[in-house]
C-alpha cells in the first residue's frame, strides 16, 4: 500500500444525473462511466498529485431531464456541497443553464453529453467539452455513403430538438455540396412515438438513404417501425440510440443500422494515459453487466483529463487545472482530446473525432456492432445495402 | 382603504425577507432555493385570479409565462434590449394576447373552457416551436455579453432575483386589490354563478376577458426574467403542461380564492418537491412521497392551509384574506 | 287500520354546528294523511330531509313500520317505500320527463308496476305526456313541480312524504292535486304533507303537526288544530 | 397505392385507439364530475401490465386483454376508495387535486421500478401490404379491439340498469338516493370502469409503440382533446372522436411538416369548441 | 301617467314550442302590474324577454323611452329595470350581504363597494333578512332565498322591479307581510311587474292583471274583472268549493 506517504484529502465532483425523464438512459450510461472511473481511482488510494492523495467523492442529484431546477442545483453543488470540480447534466441545453452559474462562480466543468457548438460560443471560459462537435456526427457518413454509392436519394428524418438539429443542419448542406439528391428533410417532435405519418412520406419520397434521429427512444422506435413498415431503404444511419447495449433488443430491426459514435469498443487508441479501450471494457461489463457505450466512455473519459489536469497541476488550485486543461493533447483509450482555447470558443473539443459504427449479424445470427469508418480503424465493411 | 390592511405588511414584509435573507451573508444557495418559491407564489397567485376568483379554471396558464420568457428573451438577445423594458413589454404584449384569446375562448363555460385553455397551450406550444425567429424547437441561447450591461453574470442574477421578488410582491398585491374593489366582487359574482350575476349587472364577457389578460401579465414578466436567469428557452421548457397542472395543485393546497392560501401553496408545494428532490435518502422515492401528503393534506384539509387555518382560528379571517 | 307507519322519536338534527331540530317526535299512522306546517324556517324540510336520511339525525329514532331504520342511507330506505318528493323538485336536469320518470320505478319494489304507474302519472299530468321528450332543465317551474310528483308516484310508496305540494302551481292545478292526494290516500297510501297552503293543507289532512322553531308545540286532529286561534293568526293570516 | 390514402387508413387505425383511451376519461368526467388526472398513468400501467403479462405467458397479445381488463376494474375499485369517494361532492377542482396525487404516486412507483426508459411488447401480427404500403396487423387488431370494447360499453350504459343509474347519479346524485339508487356503489362502478378502459388503451398501444412510464401523458392530453369534441360523458361520442381525429392527422400529414399537426388539431380544437361549445354531438338531445 | 314599459308584439320559439306569442301590453309609471297564468304559460319566458336574458323573435321592448329589444341583462339593470328569479339563484359561496352587495354595485347607480353595503344593510332590514346578514347565501331556506332575490334586485335601486313567483312557499300570514312589503316599495316609487300564483296577493296588490294562456294574452283587466272572466277561471283559477270538495269525506 503505497499511499502511506501522502497525506488524504478528498475531493468532490458536482453533477446532476437524469434520473428521470427524457435523457434518462444516456445521462444513466454517462453516469456509470463516472463511477468506474471514480471506483478505479480510489481504489488506488485516490488522485496523486502536488505531494497530496485525493479521494474522490460524488455529490449529484436528479435533474429529471429539465432545466427548471439545474440553477438551483448547481449552484447548491457549489456552495453547499462545496464541489471542487463539476461535470455538466446530458445535452446541450441543460449544460448552457448549468453553464451561467458554474461559470459566475469560476468552477471549472468538463461537459460530455453537450455536443453543440453554440454552448461554447456564448462566452463562457470555465467549460472543456469532451465529445466531438455535432457538425461532425453525420458527415461522417455522408462520406462514408459517397464511398458506396454517389447516386444514392437522401432523406433527413430528425428529432426537432437542439441537438439532431445542430447535427443535421451542417449534414444537409454537406450532403447537397458533395452532389447527393436530399429528397426529403423533416424533423419530428422530441418523444414522438408513432412515425406512421412519416414513414408513408418517406416512401413517398423514393429516398434510399435514411439520415437522422435524435435520441434514444425515437431512435429505437423509428427503427422499430422502418422495419415493421418494410420501408426499402438501403442504409439507415441514427443519431446516439443504436450506440446503447440495448438496441440489440430491436432484433431483427436492429440489423444494418448505422451510428455515429463518439467512442467504440473495438477502437484501438494507443492510450498515452490511462487504461487500453479492453481494460476499460472488460471492467465496465464486469461492473455493469453490459459492454460501455460511447457516452459511458466520454463519462469515464473525463474523469481521466480531469485527473490528469490535476496531477499536472500539482493540485486543486482552479487556475492551475485550468491552464493544465487548456495545454492538453493526450490520447487516452477515448482517442485524442484537446480543447480550443480561442477565447470566442473557448473549451470546444478540436482533437477528438467521429467514428461510424454499423450493427451487422456475427456468425451466430446475433446483432453486434463493427466500427466501419474511419476505414483505417474498421472492425468490417460496411454492409450495403442493408437487405 | 387597502394601506389599511394588515395583509398588505405582511406582504412588504414577506418580500423584504426574501430580498434581505440570501443578501445577508451572500447566501447564493439559498436564493436559488427562493427564487423558485418566489416564482411558485408568482404562478399560483396569478392563476388564482383565474380560478380562484372568477371561477374559470385555466389548464394553460403557463402559457403566459413561457410567451413571456420567449418574447423577453427575444427582445434581450436578438433585438439587445434592456431586462427591464424586455420584461415589461413581454407584459404587455402577453397581456394583449390573451386578450385576443380570452374574447375567443371565455365564451365556453366551466369543463369546455378549461379544456380549450389546454388546447391554446398546446397550440401556442406548437407555433413557436415551428417558429423561425424563436428557433424552432431548438429555441433561443442567451449570450454572457447580454449579461454585461447588468454588471456581468454575477450582478445580473442577483438584480433578476430582486426583481422576481417584486414582481412576487406585486403580484400578491395585485390580488389583495382586486379582491377588495368593486371589479373583484363583480368576478366573484361571475364565480357563484355567471348568469346571475349578468342579470344583477355584471358586465361577465368584459370582466372575464380583462382577469384572464391580467392574470397573464405578471407571469409573463416572470418568464422573462427565469429564462433569462436560465440562459436558454426551449418550447417544450416553457409550456411544460405539468407545471400548469402544478399550479393549480399549489392554489387548491393553498387554498383558492385567498390571497394569502395561493402564495401559502405555492411556497410550501414548490419546497416540498425540493427538499425531497435534494435529500438524499428521499430523493428516489420524491414523487411517491409528494404525492401521499398531498393526499393527506387535501385530505384533512378540504378547504386547503387557509381553509384550514381559518378554521383553528376563526379570527385569523380578518387579517389573512 | 290505524297502526303507526312512520314514527320519529326525539329527534334532533341540524347542519354542521347549527342545531335545526330540538327533539321532535311525530307519528304517522298507516293510510292517514298527516300535515305539517310552520313558519318559514322552522325546520319542517329539515325534518323531512331527516327521516329520510339525506340528513343525519344526532340523536333519535326513525321507525317505519315498526322497525327501526335511523342509520339506512336515503336509498336503502326507498327500497322499503319511504319516498320523499324533494323541496326544489331535484328532477335529472339533463334527462327527458320520461326518463326522469323512469328513474322512478328503479328500485326493485317499484319495477313490477312500472307501466302501470306512468300511465296513472300521465293521466293526472297530460301535460307530462305531452312532453315527455323534452328535458326536464326546460320544463317551466310548474311543470317541473308535476314531474317530480309524478316520479315520486312511480316509485309505487307505501309512505309518501311532499315537501310543499303545491309550490309554484297554478290554483286550478294546486286544487287538482289536493283531490289526487285524497285519492291516493283512500288507495291506502300514507302521506306526510308540508304545505304553505294552510286552508287546503289543513282541510284535506287528518292529522296535523305544528313546528315551530324546531320543536312541536301543537299538534291534533286538523279540524281542531285549524280552529285554534294562535294557529289562525300564525299561520293562517285570519 | 396514394400516401394520402395509406396515412388516412393509419390515422383511421390509431384514432380507435385515441377513442378508446378517450372514452375512461369521457365516462369518469361525465357522470361524477371528476377530471381524472390519473388517467395517463393508468394508460402506463396498461401498457406494463400488458408488457409483464406478455412476457410471462408468451400468448397472444390480444387475448390478454380480458385479463387486462378485469385488473383495470380492480385497480380503479381501489383508486376509488383511496383518492376518489370522498372527494365526488366536493368542487371539480378537489378531485383534480386527489387525482393528481395519486397519479404522482404511481409515477413514482413506477419510475422507481422501470425508470424512465422505454419498453416494448415483441408481438406482432404480420400485415397487409399494399403497393409499397403495408399496414402492420397490430394496428389492424388494436382498431378492432378498440371498436369491440366501445360497443360492448355502449351497450351496457344503454341497457342494462346499472348503465341508466349512472347516467342519473351523474345529473342528480341526491335525486338519485332518493329513487333508490346507490349512489357510492353505482359511482365505483363507474370509476373502475373508467379505469379499466384507460388501462385496456394502454394495452392495445404497448402492442404498436415503445413507451415509458411517462408515455400516458401524450394520450391523456389527445384523450382530453376527444373529450371535449364529443362532449362529456359521451363516451361512444368520444369513440366516434377519436376516430375523426386519427383521420385529420392522417388527411393533412401528407402536405405539412408533421410538427405542425400539433398546432393544427389543438387551433382546430378550440375554434371547434368556440363553434360548438358543447362538443359536436351535443346538439342532438335539445 | 306614462308608460314606462312598451312592450309591443313579442315572441319566443323553442323549437316547435311557442312559448310566447305576440304579448303586447303597456306598465304605467307607478304601478303594480300581475301577471298570472297557468304552469307553462310563458309567464317566466315572458320576464325573461323583457331583461333580455332571451331576444324576442319579433317585435320591441320600450323601457324608460329607450329601446333595449336588443339589449342583454346586465345593460338593462343599469337602465333601471331589476328582476328576481323564480327558481332561486343565489351566489352560494357568498354571504346574504355580500349578495345584496353586488347588486348594488352593479345595479342603475353603479354604487361604489362602500356605498353599496351601507345599501345593502338597509335593503336587508326592509325584506328581513337583517339578521343572516353574515351566514352564507347557501344556508337560508327556500323562502328565505326568495327574499334574497327580492333585496338584491331593490339594491339595484330600480325603477321597474320584476317579481316571479316572490311568495311562493309563505304560509298565509307571511304572505300577509310580503304584501305589505311589496306595497311600501311601489310607495316609494318603484313600478311593480309581479307573477304570483296566489291569488289573494294578486288581487290585493294589482292595479291590473294581465292573463297569459298558452303563451297569449287572453286578457288585461283590474283585478274584479278578471276574476269574473270565464276563461280565466276554466284556465286558471279553477272552482271556488274546493276546500268542500277536500273535506267532504268520500
Ligand atoms: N344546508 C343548510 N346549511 C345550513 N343551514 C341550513 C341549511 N338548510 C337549512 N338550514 C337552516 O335550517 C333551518 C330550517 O330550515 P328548513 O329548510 O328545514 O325550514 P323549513 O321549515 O322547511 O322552511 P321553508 O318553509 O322556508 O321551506 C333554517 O334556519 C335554515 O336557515
Ligand atoms: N329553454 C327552453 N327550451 C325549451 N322549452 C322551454 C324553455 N324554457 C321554457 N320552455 C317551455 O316554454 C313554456 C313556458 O315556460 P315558462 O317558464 O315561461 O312558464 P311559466 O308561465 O313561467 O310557468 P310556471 O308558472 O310553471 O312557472 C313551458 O312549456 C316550458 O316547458
Ligand atoms: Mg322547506
Ligand atoms: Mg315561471
Amino acid at each position: 500500500f503505497i499511499a502511506t506517504a501522502f497525506s488524504q484529502q478528498t475531493i468532490t465532483l458536482g453533477f446532476t444525473v437524469s434520473r428521470t425523464g427524457a435523457l434518462n438512459v444516456d445521462s444513466v450510461e454517462q453516469y456509470r462511466g463516472f463511477e468506474l472511473w471514480r471506483d478505479q481511482v480510489n481504489a488506488a488510494g485516490g488522485i496523486k498529485a502536488g505531494g497530496k492523495n485525493y479521494k474522490v467523492q460524488f455529490a449529484s442529484y436528479d435533474d429529471e431531464s429539465n432545466s427548471k431546477r439545474v440553477q438551483q442545483l448547481y449552484t447548491r453543488l457549489i456552495l453547499e456541497d462545496k464541489a471542487d470540480f463539476l461535470f455538466s447534466p446530458y445535452s446541450s441545453s441543460l449544460t448552457a443553464t448549468a453553464a451561467v452559474v458554474t461559470e459566475q462562480n469560476e468552477k471549472i466543468m468538463l461537459t460530455t453529453g453537450a455536443a453543440e457548438e453554440k454552448t461554447y460560443k456564448l462566452g463562457n471560459q470555465c467549460l472543456y467539452q469532451m465529445f466531438a462537435p455535432a457538425t461532425q456526427y453525420l458527415t461522417v457518413a455522408i462520406d462514408a455513403l459517397k464511398a458506396k454509392d454517389p447516386k444514392a436519394t437522401v432523406a433527413f428524418v430528425y428529432e426537432d430538438a437542439s441537438f439532431s438539429v445542430a447535427v443535421v443542419t451542417p449534414a444537409k448542406a454537406y450532403a447537397q455540396q458533395q452532389g447527393f439528391n436530399v429528397v426529403f428533410s423533416e424533423a419530428y417532435a422530441p418523444n414522438t412515438t408513432d412515425f406512421g405519418a412519416i414513414i408513408d412520406k418517406v416512401i413517398g419520397s423514393k429516398a434510399t438513404v435514411l439520415l437522422g434521429g435524435g435520441h434514444y427512444a425515437d431512435g429505437s422506435t423509428l427503427a422499430r417501425q422502418l422495419y415493421g413498415h418494410k420501408v426499402p431503404l438501403k442504409m439507415i444511419t441514427l443519431l446516439v440510440a443504436p450506440d446503447s447495449p440495448q438496441w440489440a433488443e430491436l432484433g431483427d430491426a436492429a440489423v444494418g443500422v448505422i451510428v455515429p459514435s463518439q467512442w467504440e469498443p473495438q477502437s484501438t487508441f494507443k492510450a498515452q494515459y490511462g487504461p487500453s479501450g479492453a481494460d476499460f471494457g472488460k471492467a465496465y461489463t464486469a461492473k455493469y453487466n453490459t459492454p460501455p457505450s460511447y457516452e459511458s466512455a466520454g463519462g469515464y473519459a473525463s474523469g481521466l483529463i480531469l485527473q490528469r489536469a490535476i496531477e499536472q497541476a500539482g493540485g486543486i488550485d482552479t487556475a492551475k487545472v485550468a491552464a493544465a486543461l487548456n495545454a492538453t493533447d493526450v490520447t487516452t483509450f477515448y482517442g485524442r482530446t484537446k480543447f480550443s482555447t480561442q477565447p470566442s470558443e473557448h473549451g470546444l473539443q478540436v482533437g477528438h473525432a467521429i467514428f461510424l459504427a454499423q450493427w451487422q449479424k456475427d456468425k451466430s445470427g446475433k446483432p453486434v456492432k463493427q466500427v466501419i469508418w474511419p476505414l483505417a480503424g474498421k472492425s468490417a465493411d460496411l454492409v450495403y445495402p442493408i437487405h | 382603504m387597502i394601506l389599511r390592511r394588515p395583509l398588505l405588511w405582511l406582504i412588504l414584509l414577506l418580500a423584504a425577507l426574501f430580498a434581505w435573507l440570501p443578501l445577508h451573508g451572500n447566501n447564493v444557495s439559498l436564493r436559488e432555493d427562493l427564487i423558485l418559491v418566489a416564482l411558485a407564489i408568482i404562478l399560483t397567485s396569478n392563476l388564482n385570479l383565474m380560478i380562484g376568483y372568477t371561477g374559470y379554471v385555466n389548464f394553460g396558464h403557463i402559457v403566459f409565462y413561457g410567451l413571456g420568457g420567449y418574447v423577453g428573451v427575444y427582445l434581450m438577445t436578438v433585438r439587445g434590449w434592456h431586462l427591464v423594458p424586455s420584461a415589461v413589454t413581454a407584459g404587455f404584449a402577453v397581456s394583449l394576447m390573451a386578450l385576443l384569446f380570452g374574447l375567443g375562448i371565455l365564451r365556453l363555460r366551466g369543463a369546455y373552457f378549461a379544456l380549450a385553455t389546454i388546447g391554446v397551450l398546446v397550440a401556442v406550444q406548437s407555433f413557436v416551436s415551428n417558429f423561425e425567429p424563436w428557433g424552432r424547437s431548438t429555441g433561443m441561447y442567451v449570450s454572457f455579453e447580454s449579461y454585461a450591461p447588468l454588471g456581468g453574470p454575477r450582478h445580473a442574477l442577483w438584480t433578476t432575483y430582486f426583481l422576481i421578488v417584486a414582481v412576487m410582491a406585486l403580484s400578491l398585491i395585485l390580488s389583495l386589490g382586486i379582491k377588495a374593489s368593486k371589479f373583484g366582487l363583480g368576478l366573484f359574482a361571475i364565480r357563484e354563478d355567471e348568469d346571475a350575476a349578468i342579470v344583477l349587472g355584471v358586465n361577465a364577457t368584459i370582466y372575464k376577458a380583462i382577469i384572464y389578460s391580467v392574470s397573464a401579465f405578471l407571469p409573463a414578466v416572470a418568464g422573462t426574467l427565469m429564462f433569462f436567469k436560465n440562459g436558454t428557452i426551449d418550447p417544450s421548457i416553457a409550456f411544460e403542461f405539468m407545471l400548469s397542472l402544478e399550479g393549480i395543485v399549489m392554489l387548491m393546497l393553498g387554498g383558492q380564492g385567498t390571497v394569502a392560501g395561493s402564495a401559502l401553496g405555492g411556497g410550501l408545494y414548490e419546497r416540498l418537491r425540493s427538499y425531497l428532490l435534494t435529500s438524499p435518502r428521499l430523493s428516489e422515492f420524491h414523487l411517491v412521497i409528494a404525492g401521499a401528503l398531498l393526499l393527506l393534506v387535501i385530505r384533512l384539509a378540504p378547504g386547503g392551509l387557509i381553509g384550514w387555518l381559518y378554521r383553528l382560528v376563526p379570527r385569523s379571517r380578518e387579517v389573512i384574506e | 287500520m290505524s297502526d303507526v307507519a312512520l314514527e320519529l322519536q326525539n329527534i334532533e338534527s341540524g347542519y354542521g354546528e347549527v342545531q335545526v331540530l330540538w327533539g321532535i317526535t311525530l307519528k304517522v299512522r298507516g293510510g292517514q294523511l298527516t300535515t305539517i306546517i310552520g313558519a318559514n324556517g322552522a325546520g319542517k324540510t329539515t325534518a323531512l330531509r331527516t327521516t329520510m336520511g339525506s340528513v343525519r339525525p344526532w340523536s333519535g329514532r326513525v321507525l317505519l313500520n315498526g322497525e327501526d331504520v335511523t342509520k339506512l342511507p336515503p336509498h336503502a330506505k326507498a327500497g322499503r317505500g319511504l319516498v320523499l318528493v324533494p323541496e326544489g323538485r331535484q328532477l335529472f336536469p339533463d334527462m327527458t320527463v320520461a326518463e326522469n320518470l323512469e328513474m322512478g320505478a328503479y328500485s326493485h319494489r317499484a319495477r313490477p308496476r312500472q307501466k302501470q304507474n306512468l300511465e296513472r302519472v300521465y293521466q293526472a299530468f297530460p301535460r307530462l305526456q305531452e312532453r315527455s321528450r323534452q328535458k326536464s332543465s326546460t320544463l317551466s317551474g310548474g311543470e317541473q313541480q308535476m314531474v317530480a310528483l309524478g316520479r315520486g308516484l312511480m316509485q309505487e310508496p307505501a309512505v309518501l312524504m311532499i315537501d310543499e305540494l303545491s309550490l309554484g302551481l297554478a290554483p286550478v292545478l294546486a286544487q287538482q292535486l289536493f283531490l289526487t292526494l285524497k285519492t291516493l290516500k283512500e288507495q291506502g297510501i300514507t302521506i306526510v304533507l308540508v304545505e304553505q297552503n294552510v286552508h287546503l293543507a289543513l282541510a284535506v289532512s287528518d292529522y296535523t303537526y305544528v313546528l315551530a322553531e324546531g320543536r312541536v308545540p301543537i299538534e291534533g286532529e286538523s279540524q281542531k288544530v285549524a280552529g285554534m286561534d294562535e294557529v289562525r293568526r300564525a299561520y293562517l293570516g285570519l | 397505392m396514394s400516401g394520402i390514402f395509406a396515412s388516412m387508413i393509419d390515422g383511421l387505425l390509431i384514432g380507435s385507439v385515441y377513442g378508446l383511451a378517450a372514452m375512461g376519461l369521457s365516462l369518469i368526467w361525465g357522470v361524477m364530475d371528476v377530471i381524472n388526472l390519473t388517467h395517463g398513468a393508468m394508460i402506463a400501467l396498461g401498457m406494463f401490465g400488458m408488457y409483464l403479462l406478455f412476457n410471462a405467458t408468451a400468448i397472444n397479445a390480444y387475448l390478454l386483454l380480458a385479463p387486462m381488463i378485469a385488473g383495470g376494474l380492480i385497480l380503479g375499485v381501489i383508486i376509488y376508495w383511496l383518492a376518489v369517494n370522498w372527494v365526488v361532492d366536493r368542487p371539480i377542482l378537489m378531485s383534480l387535486l386527489s387525482t393528481f396525487a395519486v397519479n404522482m404516486m404511481v409515477i413514482g412507483i413506477g419510475t422507481a421500478i422501470w425508470s424512465t426508459s422505454p419498453y416494448n411488447v415483441d408481438f406482432s401480427v404480420p400485415g397487409i401490404t399494399v403497393g409499397e404500403y403495408t399496414f402492420t396487423g397490430n394496428h389492424m387488431f388494436a382498431a378492432l379491439s378498440a371498436v369491440l370494447i366501445a360497443l360492448l360499453l355502449e351497450m351496457f350504459l344503454r341497457r342494462t340498469r346499472t348503465g341508466k343509474a349512472i347516467r342519473a347519479v351523474a345529473d342528480n346524485r341526491d335525486a338519485a338516493e332518493l329513487m333508490g339508487i346507490s349512489s357510492t356503489r353505482v359511482l365505483m362502478v363507474a370509476f373502475a370502469i373508467g379505469i379499466a378502459l384507460a388501462v385496456a388503451s394502454g394495452a392495445l398501444v404497448s402492442t404498436l409503440f415503445p413507451f415509458t412510464i411517462l408515455s400516458g401523458a401524450g394520450y391523456q392530453l389527445k384523450s382530453f382533446v376527444v373529450t371535449v369534441l364529443a362532449g362529456l360523458g359521451k363516451p361512444f361520442g368520444a369513440l366516434v372522436a377519436g376516430v375523426l381525429l386519427g383521420l385529420l392527422e392522417g388527411a393533412v400529414s401528407p402536405f405539412i411538416a408533421i410538427s405542425w399537426i400539433p398546432l393544427i388539431e389543438f387551433g382546430l380544437f378550440v375554434l371547434v369548441l368556440i363553434v360548438f361549445p358543447r362538443g359536436i354531438f351535443s346538439r342532438a338531445t335539445a | 301617467m306614462t308608460a314606462l314599459l312598451e312592450v309591443q308584439g313579442i315572441s319566443k320559439r323553442f323549437g316547435g314550442l311557442l312559448a310566447v306569442g305576440d304579448v303586447s301590453f303597456n306598465l304605467m309609471e307607478g304601478e303594480i302590474l300581475g301577471l298570472i297564468g297557468p304552469n307553462g304559460a310563458g309567464k317566466t319566458t315572458l320576464f325573461n324577454l323583457v331583461n333580455g336574458v332571451y331576444k324576442s323573435d319579433t317585435g320591441s321592448i320600450i323601457f324608460s323611452s329607450k329601446n333595449i329589444t336588443r339589449s342583454s341583462p346586465d345593460q338593462v339593470v343599469h337602465l333601471g329595470l331589476a328582476r328576481t328569479h323564480q327558481i332561486v339563484r343565489p351566489l352560494n359561496g357568498m354571504s346574504v350581504l355580500e349578495n345584496v352587495t353586488v347588486g348594488a354595485c352593479f345595479g342603475r347607480e353603479y354604487q361604489s363597494r362602500r356605498t353599496a353595503r351601507i345599501t345593502a344593510l338597509e335593503v336587508l332590514e326592509r325584506v328581513g333578512l337583517a339578521s343572516r346578514a353574515n351566514s352564507p347565501a347557501s344556508s337560508l331556506t327556500l323562502a328565505g332565498k326568495k327574499r334574497l332575490e327580492v333585496a338584491r334586485a331593490l339594491a339595484a335601486r330600480p325603477k321597474l322591479l320584476l317579481l316571479d313567483e316572490v311568495l311562493a312557499g309563505l304560509n298565509p300570514t307571511e304572505i300577509a307581510q310580503m304584501i305589505d312589503l311589496v306595497r311600501s316599495i311601489r310607495d316609494s316609487g318603484v313600478s311593480v311587474f309581479m307573477i304570483e300564483h296566489v291569488m289573494q296577493a294578486i288581487m290585493n296588490l294589482s292595479d291590473r292583471i294581465v292573463v297569459l294562456n298558452l303563451g297569449r294574452k287572453i286578457a288585461e283587466a283590474p283585478p274584479r274583472e278578471v276574476v269574473q272572466n270565464p276563461d280565466v277561471i276554466v284556465a286558471y283559477l279553477g272552482s271556488p268549493d274546493i276546500l268542500d270538495k277536500l273535506r267532504g269525506s268520500a
